[in-house]
């Protein structure tokens, strides 16, 4: 039984949320877009920096060696999160890179003219466009697996698309970034296997959020980011099988991902080097692998059930607001801590800057899954999303600067 | 910088009582634009007669910024002549982008929005119906030089 | 005139160089793998991480647009360090990346069977596999532009290729990281252009060390990485006039680069944010920007000669050892920073490891250019690279170690 | 951790003194490894004999322990059974990743490679001829079975 998670004890870790904005104390409700980070991660890449900055791999002298063993510790505390083995656990920039080595790498060898591409409607752009781009050059197209009325996928509609269209890949987001929705992807990873197509889930609403075993996805791949789970901008991850990832060509070309170069062509390195071209986020990696320490310290098991409480609250009091619509699942349990709302007389943009005026920061706009705003039938949804140093307070403060906001506009 | 300069009175009441708001019976020509990163929707439509801005009809949907500014911006344009509505429209534009001290005669009531060049992100909200009167020119006048 | 730069007194801005290292004070000499980041840099990203940590792009509230202010402002001191329009600076995760996005986002779509790209035998690896792996796919053919025993290009075989082959692109390393070579970029740019075919600049060993302006090398493209240039890891740069980007279709897909996302396809965001997928390296931006500006204020020039300077120094001291070999040209006014030598009876490898022992960091190796090592009848030489925080006093502890390392192995 | 640990005395006296250096008049198998990552070079000759090791000579380039290691890796070597010798290269492979506790009646002067498992961009130099030997009677045992 996981320890609970005490926000409030958690927030002092976070130097950022001492800060005040426009004279009121900062209310961070924004991420679902990006995380802050705490002292623990800052101080691992600063001493980093400070203490054995060095070019990794290869380098013989003992700084140099001392900056491999942190950023190789960093890829081991984060396969250790996700229950992925070390060779399987490919650094990126983002979790849009990520997706884009797949559809790149794999798509590019691997799709022909007609094959079929399955998204989904709520997928976030970085799981849509890579496979655009791939299906332009390939001749492949991309169907999107539709989302009802209570935000979930149509399973049905995906099991007939499946038995009879040539489709090689199905990507699928773990965690909406706009809904909410938990899906289900080992579910939806069985139906796919069954017809011979590969999975790629992305996984980086989830990982952040709650325990997520890469096996238990049943996904040939999986991307996540590691701005959105307290660690720095700058990287991403890839995980994967090690065998799938052996049968693969190599994506992006350079130092660190060779065995040897030839005129005449060239060999590849050992997994996961072969995948990390150039020299990699090696802080970056020191820090996220400092981020995943700190959320295996807490539990993963404790922050869920922190944020499911909060989220639970959250829908509570959002639901009393006048008029409110509420986008996604009303029920905790089937969906994580992103809670996307339309006001009827306060459009998106006005929302998030009225409410900034009392220190909140929600996000307005797309969230970067067009599609989706289309299917919801608005231009842009205002979105509040929390963390472990959320709290009630945060959401009955928001709360009120929407009841305030509201006011201000009818003035 | 408080949200006043953004929110004043007078955009917020074009935002509540938007003028020339509704589509025209004989438009001349009608463009649509919208603002892709916010999910703002215009649609315009002009009647000219004479080489002049005879009518303005817009409809669509947005944030406060984008109708009160697609309601200013009407009201500045009507009995313009095209040359003067393009002179006017640049002018708007480099006031957005701080490049030009604001001309209170020309701009009328649009002489409020100056204060959302603070926000970088809604500059695009208050552009969004001066960039479609533009377009609805050029391609009137495009179309009748042919 | 440039002021000159002091060593010794910005050695007090670089925190690891306080650093001891088997007992012994740190010397450092091995930029040409990553260069030590001073405070400023630091700090920037310490700061941009307390104080105004959001996700950039769209966001209303005012945290939203200080963290995108602060990016921007980033880009905005890149560009300038190196005479760039901010529309054609794209960040990308290092140097490595910049180039593979040239090679498959403008090479994929306009190279076809028959075609050849033209590199050059002294190239880094990352300039090399990304036109292998997309020559591969696309059938072109990669041919290497012979090097020289003084460590120069062979000119006259680049000019009778480009007359003869259909050559599309020229790829070419500004400094070598191996030789220092200081190659004619503009001659061959010129050449190159003569015959229809684009050029690549490899800036990764120059903008760090000496005045480059964009313009001069005559390049369509040009790529440098932050870590190598006081700057944090994570980041690198792809320079292009924005007319040549435009034309060009996008390389990763994902959140920011679009414009609209529809079922049907999509459309692509302005430059620069049409090549930066996803969400970009916020912090390491802030960091490198507050980089540039750090080597603005000592002024490009006064670093070229400073490392000059000490590069004519210890090529002087070096030179003699007995029985070294010191690869690439001798006259400090053609050539960088980077020294690889080899000695008769000391393998690279204990040359690193002994010398270590010091507290001298030296790299030992290919140093991702194992072309360039079969050119020079090598496996592996040992390299020695200097940057503004160093002195002759480090060279001269080099020289002692080395000679302790030789009577250590004679003994 | 000192330097004397990889450089000790016995490494340094194979270095210098490479036993089994050279070429054989009549190898029953040959093969050339190399450590692509620092371009240490090996060229290996085994000659069997009634399924035992009966010569070894070894040429090539690459760093002390690299050579040290070939030179010590054909004194363990020659005399052994295939089988004994496939095993004591696992145990030496073992020992160079710190999962095996080393064998000195077995591994004769190359225990002292013990330390550079310390070191671990120098392991793959010191397991190169180890991985020679593997292959070159891998290689042997799958040509004659054939
Ligand atoms: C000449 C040259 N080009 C390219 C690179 C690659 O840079 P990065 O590893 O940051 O991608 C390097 C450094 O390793 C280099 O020295
Ligand atoms: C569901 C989802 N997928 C992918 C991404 C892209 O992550 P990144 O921008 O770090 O590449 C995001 C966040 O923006 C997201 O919410």
């Amino acid at each position: 039984m996981a320890a609970e998670l005490d926000p409030r004890a958690l927030r002092a870790d976070f130097p950022i949320l001492e800060r005040e904005v426009n004279g009121v104390p900062l209310v961070y409700l924004d991420s679902a877009a990006t995380s802050q980070k705490p002292r623990a991660v800052l101080d691992a890449m600063e001493r980093y920096y400070t203490e054995t900055n060095a070019n990794v791999h290869r380098g013989v002298y003992a700084l140099a060696a001392e900056a491999t063993d942190r950023y190789e510790a960093g890829r081991f505390s984060v396969a250790r999160l996700v229950g992925a083995d070390r060779r399987g656990t490919v650094f990126t920039k983002n979790a849009s890179e990520a997706i884009n080595l797949v559809a790149w790498a794999w798509g590019i060898r691997n799709l022909t003219a007609g094959d079929a591409i399955v998204v989904t409607e709520m997928e976030h752009h970085s799981n849509i466009v890579p496979w655009q781009l791939v299906a332009q050059i390939t001749g492949a197209r991309v169907l999107f697996t539709p989302v009802d009325g209570d935000g979930r996928l149509d399973l049905e509609w995906l099991e007939v698309t499946l038995r009879t269209e040539p489709v090689r890949m199905v990507g699928v987001v773990h965690v909406s970034n706009v809904l909410g929705t938990i899906n289900p992807v080992a579910e939806i990873a069985r139906m796919a296997h069954t017809y011979g197509a590969k999975v790629l889930v992305d996984a980086s609403q989830s990982v952040p959020h709650m325990p997520v075993r890469f096996a238990d996805t049943g996904a040939d791949f999986m991307a996540f980011t590691g701005h959105k789970m307290l660690g720095p901008t700058g990287i991403g991850v890839l995980v994967a099988d090690p065998a799938t990832l052996d049968a693969m060509e190599p994506f992006l070309g350079g130092g660190e991902m060779i065995s040897d170069v030839r005129v005449e062509g060239s060999t590849w390195a050992d997994l996961p080097y072969k995948f990390e071209a150039g020299t990699p986020p090696i802080a970056e990696a020191v820090g996220l692998g400092a981020a995943a320490d700190y959320l295996m310290d807490i539990g993963m098991d404790a922050v869920r059930a922190h944020e499911r409480s909060l989220t639970a609250y959250a829908l509570g009091v959002l639901s009393e607001i006048d008029g409110i619509t509420i986008h996604g699942p009303k029920d905790p349990d089937v969906r994580g801590c992103p809670i996307s709302f339309s006001l009827p007389d306060l459009h998106p943009h006005d929302i998030a800057q009225l409410v900034d005026r009392q220190g909140v920061c929600v996000r307005a706009g797309h969230h970067c899954a067009k599609p989706l705003m289309r299917t919801l039938g608005v231009g842009a949804t205002a979105r509040a999303s929390t963390y472990l140093y959320n709290t009630e307070q945060d959401i009955d403060t928001l709360a009120r600067a929407l009841a305030e906001a509201r006011a201000f506009m009818a003035a | 910088m408080g949200l006043e300069d953004l929110y004043q009175q007078i955009i917020l009441d074009h935002y509540r009582k938007p003028r020339h708001r509704g589509e025209l019976a004989a438009p001349s020509v009608e463009v649509d634009h919208n603002n892709p990163v916010c999910g703002d929707q215009l649609h315009l439509e002009v009647r000219l007669e004479d080489g002049r801005i005879a009518e303005v009809g817009h409809t669509g949907d947005g944030c406060s910024i984008s109708q009160a500014s697609a309601s200013m911006m009407s009201e500045a344009a009507v009995g313009l002549p095209v040359d003067d509505a393009m002179e006017l429209i640049e002018h708007f534009r480099l006031m957005m982008h701080r490049e030009a001290e604001p001309d209170e005669d020309r701009l009328g009531d649009a002489i409020a929005l100056e204060g959302v060049a603070k926000y970088p992100v809604r500059v695009k909200c208050a552009l969004l119906s001066w960039m479609a009167l533009k377009d609805a020119l050029q391609t009137h006048t495009a179309t009748t030089e042919r």
